[in-house]
């Protein structure tokens, strides 16, 4: 057991125990929290599979971006101080049941399957192929995002806003 | 003057009263002057003179018939028959030319007449437009020389009778009466068509000469020959009112009498007579037995209902129905130029007859007009007497009338019913049938006896109602001249210089016995020309009959105006005694042998009946299969419609239901729920793999 | 004879189509251009036939022969293959006409243009005219037509207009009457089309075009044995299933007669419907019905006519008896004239089936002269009837002096009825009756008491309407108008002209009837001659 | 934690696949539970996330280049121009029902 054995195994548990949290936690803001650490944890293991750049992507976009989005939604949606902020759940015993199948199905697959030409490349560092094949083959894809994020920024303003014709 | 000329004169006389009756008929009311009243009498005016040109030449220049024919139809070559063709034309022989001057005659005196008479009447042109219709018709009969316009002009006298005796159709007894005298002519008409069809089918032409030509070959003999002449005869029955078609002409006195006179009198109801007259040649002796007996009884029936009658117009109706008899039973019992003759005479004397009818009721219906008197009947002998006084030119003429119908030496009557009596005389010591000459001298007796009754009632004696008699005048001139004119023409010089000779007559002189076509089996075995006898047995004995007849005839009518004259002119015999001892005798007389009601009762109601039941079997029963069956229909599918809405319906409905039911459950799984629906979509991927890969 | 390059038979026919079209075409508010479009059109009509008229040859027999018929038009028509297991259908465009089409051709355009005027004041112009010139159009080709499939299609163009004349502008029993009216001729359609069809796998000939045998729908073929297939249902002479074809074909032309006792349609029908359209269906209608039996049954089926000729006079008889008999308990004065038409068509009838030159002619003339005389009876009855708004005969009386010109036309259409010498109808009936008498002596001889009963109920219908006093609420009526009179005064002048001068009639068909009279005897004698029998 | 500890490998493909596989299954289980719009929302992190980790696994191990990463990045992009939409969709859903809870917002069903 190799010691990068050993860091995989500690992340994936952060990883997964938290993402369960997130999951089964009935308080809206435990789940927040828990999700930044299982964002954590992936941004470990993307240290793992040597990818730095996304990892620190991951970091940045996910926990300061996007957590920082949900929990602002959380505050604006939830009535923190009258009301618990306690979701409530609905069928559960069909979704462990479907979640149930759908992971052992995944799991089997993944495990029968003979996975070909494992190569274990190691990466000295891979921010600047990334930015070199970013405005190579994979330039219009890069603007067709930035468009999209463009869009998505006035989408999101124009429907959050509020309306002051209102009477 | 040549033939052509004549035809074409014939021609002009024939169409001069019918150009009046399209003048009056279209223009009459408002744009002729005097409504047209004197341009009709003056075109028959000049038929009459061209008439007279006609007769006078035909008689005197031109011994032979002269016919001018000309194709009206032809219908090509026709399988089993050839050249199918109807040819039409004229014929003038002296036969014809005597009816044309006859006809022209009476129809010019009776338009004159009707000027007077019909003065102030509301349909004055109308009534001249007719009456020029009527001439044009008449004369097409008299001078036509086939059975096609013979019929057609038949038909076209008949409609013209029918205009005229409804001319007052106000009045519903005129309509009638003029609705009665075309349908029982028709009937009298089928049969003659029927004739007309037997003659066509079997000769193929309608020409007479050309008919008698075939009858002669035997293109048409026996049973079928005799039909033909019976039916043809029915025609004249027919026309001629003979039993048992008569009773139309009593009830066609509700026309104006001038027409009495014209149509139903002196010329339309002659000619019967003459259209027999014309066939005569084709008659068997059975055809000729028949027509005979016809003529008796009608002239006995028509005479003994005369007797009763009050009515001045009805008992000279039915005495022209009795003297219509005495012509067709002359015809049929082989006096046939006496038959003619008496056609002749009577034309004169019964016009004459009617026109001092027409005298006296226009008197009357003056006086009445003048007290204001609507109720009484101005027809009504019993309302009249004493009239001499008053209207004496109408008087004497009408006595000469009344003397030349009874049959009194000088008059034209004497000459031509002594002929008959004669004939009928020898017929029935010929052939056996004694009953004819029996009742033919009755009847004269008869006739003396209600004539000279008519004449005393009228004219004779104290007026019975002084306060119309006080305002009664003499006609007018224009009325009265005629009656002069027809008073003259009754007299016996018109015909011959002996009045007791008819054979001296210019009658007896020109018209001749037609020899006649029927094979010799089916003619009376007495008329048949003997090997080395020069006049046949019925010629000898018509000859040897001549004075006993004239002899019996003179009693029976002196006997008949003795009893006249004691009874309405003495007094010695009362009618009312008479009368009162006869009582159903004369109840059965009055009521004209009850025809009018055995008609009513049977052929009327029956055909009425009968089309009340055609109307009935319309509605009730065809109609009632054919709703019936669209019942049926609409029944059959109403329940096709049951089993539709209940089997079909019912399936189609379960199947609905079914996927209804699906619905339901699909419709549960449905919820509205993003998040079950990405339960499914979960679980779909997983089976959609374990099937792919699975 | 062509006019622009179409057959003046297709313009005679279609012109009426075509007229219909610029009638639909005309905006609304403007009633009077469709009322004159119509009028023209078919004044134009009557124009054609007289042009057809003056360029008639009258001595080509037609009947049976191409080279007999004028104005023929053939042209390919449809010419489909392979059409399931019919083959080949091969129907033609096939117009002509000989003397039996000639007079009707001639009646249609005239009764149809007095029609058109007479049919001025109905309301709901458009449609009105628009289904009166297509029914015009279908009335015009089933007489002109010689192919059978063109000749059932015509005919059922003129069912439908028809039936929504009836029932649209009709009484107030319109819709029973137009639906008694519609079945009544659809059963007779459904019999027609049987035999049709039943002739048309019987019969066969070479294909002028293609050289190869096909069945055909040209009446002209199906009148000659020899292009039966031996085998077929039809083949031979007096088998039980021509007999049995010639029943059928004869009941489907009785009810258009119509032939008692399938007669009750007419009444209804002649009673409910407007004025123009009863004159139109007594004036024409009827006359299809026996002009199919001259043009199809007869010539077609030779066999069957001479076998059930007498039944044909018989119902020949009952017809004029039997319609003279319900006619004079009528009280309704259009019914009476209805009941006086199934009467008088029965002389058509009788004449047919006497079958000789002068039955066979005296029968068109009546198809012709009734055609004429019930069209100015039904115009009399719509005149007194948009006066007073009532037809029973027993509130009226008095007429002849409150309208004296009315009943001068009365008269003449009367008398005509009655069958007065002078006037058309005297002789076509005396030519049928003496047609008749010579192959049917008693059937002629009774029938002709018809006449009799006639004139009873025709006097007493006078009798009623103009005779007596005026009742005091008819003090206002006015005499007949001018417009009326347009419509009557032509047919009145037919009417005399052709009583007095029949000629120009009769040599029109003359040459025509004796070759059918020829042809059919010849034909129908032969396969008795010959022994065919089944 | 399916994982066989005895005869253990060295972490390799697998193990990331299988923390992606759980991964995922988490999400799923977060998003058709949660009434909650936001908690929703946290499910489909999740789900992104897994699925980026398979992309930079196979990339490490299985491709050989940097198509996974290029992959993961867009991935990323998305997924934070989803978030923010998402937000805003859930503020304004707010607005106007008054709740964030899912299942009360069945307008589909109508």
């Amino acid at each position: 057991m190799s010691l990068f054995d050993v860091a995989f195994y500690v992340l994936a548990f952060i990883t997964v125990g938290s993402a369960i949290v997130v999951v089964s936690s009935r308080n809206i803001i435990y789940s927040a929290f828990a999700l930044l650490f299982t964002f954590f944890g992936v941004a470990g293991l993307y240290v793992l599979l040597n990818a730095d750049f996304i990892a620190v992507t991951q970091v940045l976009i996910y926990v300061g971006g996007i957590l920082v989005l949900i929990i602002f939604g959380v505050m604006l949606t939830t009535k923190v101080f009258d009301v618990p902020v306690k979701t409530e759940t609905l069928h559960v015993g069909p979704a462990i049941v479907v979640t149930g199948a759908i992971m052992g199905t995944l799991f089997g697959v993944i495990l029968k399957t003979k996975w070909f030409d494992i190569l274990n490349v190691q990466w000295d560092g891979t921010t600047k192929k990334i930015g070199e094949r970013l405005m190579t083959d994979f330039l219009l894809p890069f603007e067709v995002a930035s468009v999209v994020l463009l869009v998505a920024l006035l989408g999101a303003v124009i429907i959050a806003r509020r309306e002051r014709v209102k009477s | 003057m040549n033939q052509n000329t004549l035809i074409l004169l014939a021609i002009l006389a024939l169409l001069l009263p019918f150009l009046g009756f399209v003048l009056l008929i279209f223009w009459g009311r408002k744009r002729l002057p005097r409504q047209g009243d004197v341009i009709e009498t003056g075109l028959v005016l000049g038929s009459l003179v061209l008439s007279f040109i006609i007769f006078f030449n035909k008689i005197l220049y031109f011994p032979n018939p002269i016919e001018w024919k000309f194709e009206w139809v032809n219908f090509g070559f026709v399988e089993n028959w050839g050249e199918m063709k109807i040819t039409l034309g004229i014929l003038i022989d002296n036969l014809s030319a005597t009816m044309l001057v006859v006809v022209t005659v009476v129809s010019s005196l009776v338009h004159i007449f009707s000027i007077g008479y019909m003065k102030d009447d509301v349909r004055y042109s109308r009534y001249f437009a007719y009456l020029g219709f009527f001439t044009f018709s008449m004369l097409g009969i008299v001078l036509t020389n086939n059975f096609f316009t013979m019929y057609v002009f038949w038909e076209l006298v008949g409609v013209s009778s029918y205009l005229l005796i409804g001319h007052w159709y106000e009045k519903k007894s005129a309509s009638d009466a003029a609705k009665k005298a075309f349908i029982v002519n028709r009937v009298g008409d089928f049969g003659f068509f029927v004739g007309i069809m037997i003659i066509w089918a079997s000769l193929k032409t309608f020409n007479f000469g050309e008919v008698f030509a075939g009858i002669e070959q035997g293109k048409l003999s026996g049973g079928l020959l005799t039909a033909a002449g019976i039916l043809v005869f029915c025609g004249a029955i027919g026309k001629s009112a003979q039993f048992p078609l008569h009773v139309w002409l009593p009830d066609a006195m509700e026309g104006p009498t001038p027409v009495s006179a014209l149509i139903h009198a002196a010329t339309m109801v002659a000619a019967g007579v003459y259209l027999t007259a014309r066939t005569y040649a084709m008659m068997s002796a059975d055809a000729l037995t028949f027509i005979a007996y016809i003529g008796a009884v009608t002239a006995f029936i028509a005479a003994t209902i005369a007797i009763t009658q009050t009515d001045i117009k009805r008992v000279l109706a039915y005495s022209t129905i009795s003297q219509l008899g005495y012509m067709t039973m002359a015809l049929g019992s082989g006096a046939y130029v006496a038959g003619f003759f008496h056609l002749v005479t009577h034309a004169a004397f019964k016009a004459g007859l009617f026109l001092g009818s027409g005298s006296v009721i226009h008197a009357m219906h003056h006086a009445l007009h003048k007290i204001h008197d609507h109720h009484t009947d101005p027809q009504d002998i019993r309302n009249m007497g004493g009239l001499k006084k008053k209207m004496p030119i109408t008087y004497y003429t009408f006595l000469i009338y009344t003397l030349a119908i009874s049959g009194i030496p000088l008059t034209s009557g004497f000459l031509s019913k002594d002929s008959i009596l004669a004939g009928a005389f020898a017929f029935g010591k010929l052939s056996g049938h004694t009953a004819i000459p029996l009742i033919g001298f009755f009847v004269a007796g008869l006739t003396a006896f209600y004539m000279f009754r008519l004449l005393i009632l009228t004219f004779h004696g104290e007026p019975k109602r002084k306060d119309i008699f006080e305002h009664i005048h003499e006609s007018p001139k224009v009325m009265v001249v005629p009656l002069i004119i027809l008073a003259v023409l009754s007299l016996w010089f018109i015909f011959g210089p002996n009045p007791f000779d008819a054979s001296a007559t210019w009658v007896e002189k020109y018209i001749h016995k037609p020899e006649s076509v029927v094979p010799h089996e089916q003619q009376f075995e007495f008329n048949l020309p003997k090997e080395g006898v020069l006049v046949t047995e019925y010629e000898h004995a018509l000859h040897e009959a001549h004075i006993p007849a004239m002899l019996l005839s003179l009693g029976m009518a002196g006997l008949g105006i003795l009893f006249a004259f004691l009874t309405y002119q003495w007094g010695k015999i009362s009618a009312e005694k008479v009368a009162n001892a006869l009582k159903p005798v004369y109840t059965f007389l009055k009521n004209k042998w009850y025809f009018d009601e055995l008609y009513q009762n049977t052929f009327v109601l029956a055909t009425l009946g009968i089309s009340k039941f055609a109307r009935w079997f319309d509605i009730k029963v065809i109609d009632g299969i054919v709703d019936g069956s669209a019942h049926l229909t609409k029944l059959w599918s109403f329940s096709v419609g049951k089993f539709d809405w209940n089997i079909i319906d019912g399936l189609v409905n379960l199947l609905a239901y079914i996927t209804g039911f699906f619905g339901y459950i699909t419709r549960l799984l449905q919820n509205g729920k993003v998040q079950t629906y990405i339960i499914y979509v979960v679980f779909a991927v997983i089976v959609l793999f374990y099937i792919f890969l699975g | 004879m062509q006019i622009l390059g179409i057959g003046i038979l297709t313009w005679i026919v279609f012109l009426p189509i075509v007229a219909m079209i610029f009638v639909l075409l005309v905006p609304k508010g403007r009633e009077t251009w469709i009322k004159w479009i119509s009028v023209v059109a078919t004044g134009l009509q009557v124009i054609l036939a007289a042009v057809l008229l003056l360029n008639y040859r009258y001595d080509l027999a037609g009947v049976n022969t191409l080279e007999g018929f004028q104005f023929v038009e053939k042209y390919r028509w449809i010419d489909v293959s392979g059409v399931a297991w019919f083959g080949r259908i091969v129907i033609d465009y096939f117009l002509g006409v000989d003397g039996l089409s000639m007079p009707m051709v001639v009646l249609t355009a005239l009764i149809s243009f007095i029609g058109a005027i007479a049919s001025w004041e109905l309301p709901k112009t458009k449609g009105y005219y628009a289904l009166y010139l297509l029914l015009d159009t279908g009335m015009m080709g089933v007489f002109v037509a010689l192919d059978f499939f063109l000749f059932y299609i015509f005919w059922e163009v003129m069912l439908l207009p028809m039936y929504f004349l009836i029932g649209i502008w009709g009484g107030p029993r319109r819709e029973y009457a137009a639906i008694k009216f519609f079945i009544y001729t659809l059963l007779g359609s459904v019999l027609m089309l049987l035999v049709m069809i039943g002739l048309y796998f019987s019969t066969s000939i070479i294909d002028p075009v293609t050289g190869e045998k096909v069945h055909t729908f040209n009446m002209l073929a199906m009148m000659d044995p020899k292009n039966y297939e031996p085998g077929s249902i039809f083949s031979g002479l007096h088998t039980t299933w021509r007999y049995i074809a010639y029943i059928a074909l004869f009941i489907g032309f009785a009810i258009k007669v119509p032939i008692v006792p399938f007669h009750t349609w007419l009444p209804d029908a002649h009673v409910e419907a407007p004025t123009p359209i009863s004159v139109i269906l007594a004036g024409v209608l009827l006359k299809m019905g026996t002009y199919g039996m001259l043009r199809i049954s007869f010539p077609i089926f030779p066999d069957g006519m001479i076998k059930y000729a007498l039944p044909m006079a018989i119902l020949g008889f009952i017809n004029i008896v039997y319609g003279a008999l319900a006619a004079m308990a009528q009280e309704d004065f259009k019914k009476l004239i209805a009941y006086s038409s199934i009467s008088h068509m029965g002389y058509v009838v009788l004449g047919m089936a006497a079958l000789n030159t002068q039955g066979v002619t005296g029968a068109i003339m009546q198809m012709f002269n009734h055609g004429t005389i019930t069209a100015m009876l039904f115009l009399i009855v719509g005149v007194l009837y948009d006066r007073a708004h009532t037809r029973g005969l027993y509130e009226f009386g008095g007429l002849a002096n409150q309208m004296p010109k009315y009943f001068g036309i009365v008269i003449i259409a009367f008398f005509a009825a009655l069958g007065l010498p002078g006037l058309s109808g005297f002789i076509s009936e005396a030519f049928v009756f003496l047609g008749a008498f010579q192959t049917y002596k008693w059937i002629a001889i009774f029938s002709a008491t018809g006449v009799i009963i006639t004139a009873g109920y025709i006097l007493w219908t006078t009798q009623r309407l103009f005779f007596g006093q005026l009742p005091e609420r008819w003090k206002n009526l006015p005499d007949i108008n001018a417009r009326e009179l347009v419509t009557l005064v032509p047919l009145a002048i037919i009417v005399i002209f052709l009583g007095v001068y029949p000629s120009p009639l009769i040599n029109l068909m003359n040459t025509s009837v004796n070759h059918l009279v020829k042809f059919v005897s010849e034909m129908g004698q032969a396969g008795m001659q010959l022994g065919i029998l089944p | 934690m399916l994982v066989n500890l005895s005869g253990l490998k060295s972490v390799g493909l697998e193990h990331f696949l299988i923390i992606g596989a759980i991964l995922f299954s988490l999400g799923i289980y977060a998003v058709v539970t949660r009434k909650n719009a936001i908690m929703v929302l946290m499910g489909i992190e999740l789900i992104l996330n897994s699925a980026n980790i398979n992309f930079i696994a196979f990339s490490k191990y299985s491709t050989a280049d940097l198509s996974g990463h290029l992959a993961a990045i867009f991935v990323i992009i998305l997924a934070a121009a989803e978030a923010a939409i998402a937000i805003a969709i859930v503020l304004n859903i707010y607005k106007n029902f008054l709740t964030i809870n899912i299942d009360e917002i069945d307008n589909l069903k109508r």
